[in-house]
């Protein structure tokens, strides 16, 4: 089992949630974040004063698969997030020991 | 008694009353999370504390020499009113100073300033002032600024006779509070990290709700100060809501002009900066005057700002720019813009020397106070307070917990 | 001068003015976080621009023919005033247009109604239009369509002539700012993703405290419209109350029975709609009326929601199902329920004409300025900045900054 | 017809309103973020349906006997009003009740207290009560304890008549309610968790908000029972304003000497227990008197708070130990601190008889009324939804949506 | 060292802490989270619109803890929030390799 | 490729992201969090309650770099967070076995 996690634009959110559904993805965790990368931040001025704002808003998203559905999954995201613009964000995927569902105690691939 | 000028004191004391929550919340807005509570509460204490020291001493210091049956006069002598109603009794007993209310209408409108002056100053010194030393140096400064300066103002003291136009207070309150700032943040000195890290107003709602209701309130602080429902009170009111509109508009314009884009901040402060200038001249001048004010206000005071990072200290949310220029704006316009007959360039003149009277008692007295307080108690949180937040280590209380 | 009914007027003209911000939350917190201070910035500026707009022009061509001595005359052939008191110069010299007040006091109050009614429109636009844009529209729309209704209503023109009810602005500004809203949201089209995108009010705190500070402030705006501090005053203030509270209950009643379950939403939206529905009507009826009027208000609007989805546009907060058919609601109501032998058949017709008059007025109006402003400068902002946020991308600024 | 003590009381009326918002904030922000909006609602219904009852019967019920010409007669055998006025209707025709005011403006002002007095016992079954059950619970309670009780004290009825002081509802509404409280808290059992489990106040800035509004609201509480424009509505809000700044203060330094931190909660704390112990002595007491009910005040609630974990029940926003303590505090010093020859230790008697009759009366019935609600339809929410917060499963809303 | 990850409903999240802590875990981080599995989210109505909201709030947990002590934490996780409904929750296992102590520098198991 | 995750305290995130910056990394993701660890939490008292707050307000960071770079990079965070006492945190090395720049395309080091 793998453990994808995308840093996507918050506005994609919806987008992703209706493709990862469609597709039959059983479950999607997220997380709210700020980052930075290629994309660097802005300058905002408050009063008199110009901050540096290094970081964008991001959305931080976990999907845990079955190892045979990972290139399935990471093209629905890359579909649904890609723009070609700077700050689209990025996809890694992790290695996942077991799992279990607290439910029933299922392990392993049952448990996804 | 006139029933009707009773109510719209009454009325107009609860407003400026409410202006101290609302300054609690635009300067809250502006500082990080971890020091909301902070500010809040520096804020609010001036409602606790001032009230207190007011009922004991202040009042009377301040007019008790008015109270008991003899016309105001004005002179040059008068420094302080008397003690002779410690605690404020007996004041509903002598004749009222002003015609057609009661002395404790008047005495607790004029208390409703003297809680917001400290108030003001407290943008100068955020996220970094201990609680304990702000309260202790608000108490003092109370009774040997404000008081003093208000006796001399509207007590009939020197600056009446010297024939000072000071409406609501722009002497009394704004550049009075604007120097005592600046005082402060250079002695203070800048925060941890200031003019390399983002400090980014943590929550700007808050902020702009806090400038509705100083909007709201500054009817009562400026129309109120007619001391009677009537054409001055309505005019007052009138000239109020003009300069503020203008200084609004006229701060996004320019923000559009030199930053390429407007700003809620923007609006908040340009309208604080239209109702700090129209303060001194809210009864003296007319629409266009308002106007011209406003103008002069929301251009001056963004200007001010802009320039405020080649100074040295660290005015944190900028009281200096907003409440000091904002105040000697107003109180030098109106010595030319008075209708009525009453400006000119002599008025000018006396505007220009009442301003810097002002600023010299405030300056050193507050300069003075402040050492004190410093070499004593401090004035300074630790700096892991600061780093960790105030909040947290100062009041052990969180501001938000949206969590559990 | 009647210092009572001054202080009145007062106060009522600072409740009003609280409105804005008011509205300002009551809209903010509908929207996502994204759009926050865009919103409260569009509710803001017309604080800003409109004040100067009256204080130029707005006033005396709304009521300048009244100024100056002349007894008040209804004539159907009044469209406007004049451009005497440019400035709201000399306003004070005139004898007053209503008698106890000075004509400051009772052009700050019409003001405040200026003011407000604009901004109630922003809701049908939220989240996407322009900030420019906006503001130029409000301008041009304040003069163009606003100041001629207000006279014509409230000025002695056609509408009063007619022998329309309207005691507080259920034609001036709830029927007049609902049409504007349904044809913004018209022509500027639906937000991005609307109707397959969750879009979830982002803090229903912000829209309590809106309602809240709405429901206060609505006691100005319509017992304050009885322009002196009397029976009719206290009389339209208790119409008031009882119809928010009866319209609030109606809405929560009707949810629950239809969905399931009550909301503070629907609290909200109810009063409001209670609220809009009574204020053409406050000074007409009795306890009794108002009840109806409330119940009725709650539960239409309820279901002109319910229908919403039905129609094609996005009127994103509901201002047409709240002020076009609440202010339709109470103009046809005041009709039949008016007590003091005013209502009754020929009564419903006349409001029935009344309300036709100012909605093809203010269609036809509202869609050539927004038609003209759309074709220059553009009423929409880029793809880019709606998805990003506008306060981000317009403002440059970020509402909530929790993390530093 | 006073135009002027009109317009007080008209403002007076709309301030008290504006308590309830600031209530339903003060409340909101101790509460977990999964319980805001029920929190907010619990209050804002009393708005809603006390309107609703007190137009229908509860007016008239309260005062009726006194509307139409007849004296105001004091008597121990009057225990309730009449229908006579039933919908409010005619209560313009009567002679007005209080002379210079109409009735209508008179009973919107009590209208208001009607409303928060039940509002205020929310605190003590916050986040585990179900909507519906409050909601019929507090129509019961204001027909069955709240306005005989009003009756009793201020209609003339039989604690008026044994001379009992409560100039603004020490009394009627903080014991009252205070006492409803307690009741309902031990009835509902303490909220899943308590003792062992965290639960902090989730927004401190929005109950400081509260504070603030509460605090300015209490204004026309206090100096608007006066119920006219004149020297005790001045005196009133000269004691109001002392004692609430001095029991903040008071609070403060007791936490400081024995938490050894000063809080923003403890501050908001303070003064709503100083303006609590004002309430019946506002109009009795000169500034040194003011002081003195502050100080205790603001001592004797801290302590109470203090104690509260050595009792086995959920109060859980302090309902009790800031209202009824308080309540009872300032009943009973007001006995012996009122001026002009009023107190001393027969009137202290009076407090005390006086006080015990409204906790037993209040108590009794309210069990009474809970009883039958917990029997029928249940007071409290499921442990899901409680777990899950009232917000979702109660309304189906969510009180924050930051990342949409 | 593995990291053990688990989503849970927010207000089990005392009752983890407490029987963490009990159990002799050394530490946890928690993080707000969003997500959907099983359990999908429900139907919010705002005025007129009807919105199907996607997403249930969940409350993420991370504890980093030694090879051996895996399947008792485990447990101790699944027995405080357990409760056989849809939307209990799953856990997750991951590798880690190393770790430091940033106050002292330790790495590897010591500095857990 | 390594993802590395460190537990820091608040405050010093400004210092990260400017030596992190300096050090010429390349991206970096961050989330709100709050933790327990040896630093246990603090008593707040909300009028007469007293409770424990049993977990202290963290700021969790993530940085994918490649192998090579991981121990510049750890040492980077380490320098800029440490403070010597309790509470500074903690670094967590995990592997990843594959990464998708959305906006290219591209995949494993080369989308870092
Ligand atoms: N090396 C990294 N480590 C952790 N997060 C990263 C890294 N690089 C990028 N990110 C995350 O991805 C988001 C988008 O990165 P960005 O570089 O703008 O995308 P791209 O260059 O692929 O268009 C960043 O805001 C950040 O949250
Ligand atoms: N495949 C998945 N990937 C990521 N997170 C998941 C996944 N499945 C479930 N989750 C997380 O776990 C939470 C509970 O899942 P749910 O399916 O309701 O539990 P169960 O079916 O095991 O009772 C979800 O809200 C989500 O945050
Ligand atoms: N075993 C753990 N699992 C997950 N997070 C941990 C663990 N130990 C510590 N943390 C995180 O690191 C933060 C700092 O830990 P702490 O123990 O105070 O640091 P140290 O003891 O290394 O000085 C904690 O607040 C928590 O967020």
């Amino acid at each position: 089992m793998k453990l994808i996690i995308a840093y996507i634009n918050p506005y994609r959110l919806d987008d992703v949630l209706e493709s990862v559904q469609e597709a039959g993805i059983s479950g999607l965790t997220v997380v709210e974040a700020a980052g930075f990368g290629r994309q660097s931040g802005h300058q905002e001025i408050y009063r008199g004063a110009e901050y540096e704002v290094d970081m964008v808003q991001k959305t931080r998203i976990e999907i845990l698969v079955d190892d045979v559905i990972v290139p399935e999954a990471v093209s629905v995201i890359e579909a649904s997030v890609h723009t070609g613009a700077i700050g689209d964000g990025k996809v890694l995927i992790v290695d996942v020991e077991d799992v279990i569902r607290i439910r029933t105690g299922e392990r392993g691939p049952d448990a996804i | 008694m006139d029933s009707g000028a009773t109510a719209w004191i009454l009325t107009s004391s609860a407003l400026v009353l409410l202006m101290t929550p609302g300054l609690a919340f635009f300067y809250g807005g502006m500082v990080r999370a971890k020091n909301i509570l902070a500010m809040l509460l520096k804020n609010y204490i001036a409602m606790g504390v001032i009230t207190i020291v007011w009922t004991l001493v202040g009042g009377s210091l301040a007019f008790g020499h008015l109270i008991g049956g003899d016309p105001m006069t004005i002179s040059d002598t008068i420094i302080l009113g008397n003690l002779d109603y410690f605690g404020l009794r007996g004041i509903a007993d002598g004749a009222s100073i002003v015609g057609g209310i009661p002395n404790s209408a008047f005495l607790m409108f004029q208390l409703m300033f003297a809680i917001i002056t400290p108030a003001l100053i407290v943008g100068a010194v955020a996220e970094r002032m201990k609680f304990g030393a702000w309260t202790l140096f608000i108490i003092v400064w109370s009774i040997v600024v404000y008081v003093p300066l208000t006796t001399a103002v509207w007590g009939g003291g020197y600056m009446a006779e010297l024939g000072a136009l000071d409406f609501a207070g722009g002497l009394v309150v704004h550049i009075n509070a604007g120097v005592a700032a600046l005082v402060l943040a250079i002695m203070i000195g800048p925060r941890l990290g200031y003019g390399s890290r983002a400090m980014r107003p943590h929550s700007l709602p808050l902020t702009m709700l806090g400038a509705g209701l100083l909007w709201f309130g500054w009817f009562g602080f400026n129309a109120g100060s007619a001391l009677a429902a009537d054409q001055a009170a309505a005019d007052a009111f009138m000239a109020t809501q003009v300069a503020a509109g203008t200084a609004a508009t006229a701060w996004l314009l320019v923000e559009k002009l030199v930053n390429g884009h407007t700003t809620t901040l923007g609006f908040a402060s340009g309208a604080v900066a239209g109702l700090v200038a129209i303060t001194p001249a809210a009864g003296f001048v007319d629409p266009f005057g308002a106007l011209v004010i406003g103008l002069a206000a929301g251009a001056i005071c963004f200007y001010a700002l802009k320039i405020k990072s080649t100074f040295n200290f660290d005015d944190s949310l900028d009281v200096v720019a907003v409440h000091l220029v904002g105040g000697v704006v107003g109180s030098l316009l109106v010595g030319v813009l008075a209708v009525g007959g009453v400006g000119g360039g002599e008025q000018f003149g006396i505007q220009l020397i009442s301003v810097l009277i002002a600023i010299v008692f405030t300056g050193v007295l507050t300069f003075v106070i402040a050492t004190i307080i410093d070499r004593t108690i401090g004035l300074r949180a630790d700096e892991d307070d600061e780093q960790q937040g105030l909040d947290l280590r100062l009041h052990n209380e969180q501001g938000y917990v949206l969590t559990e």
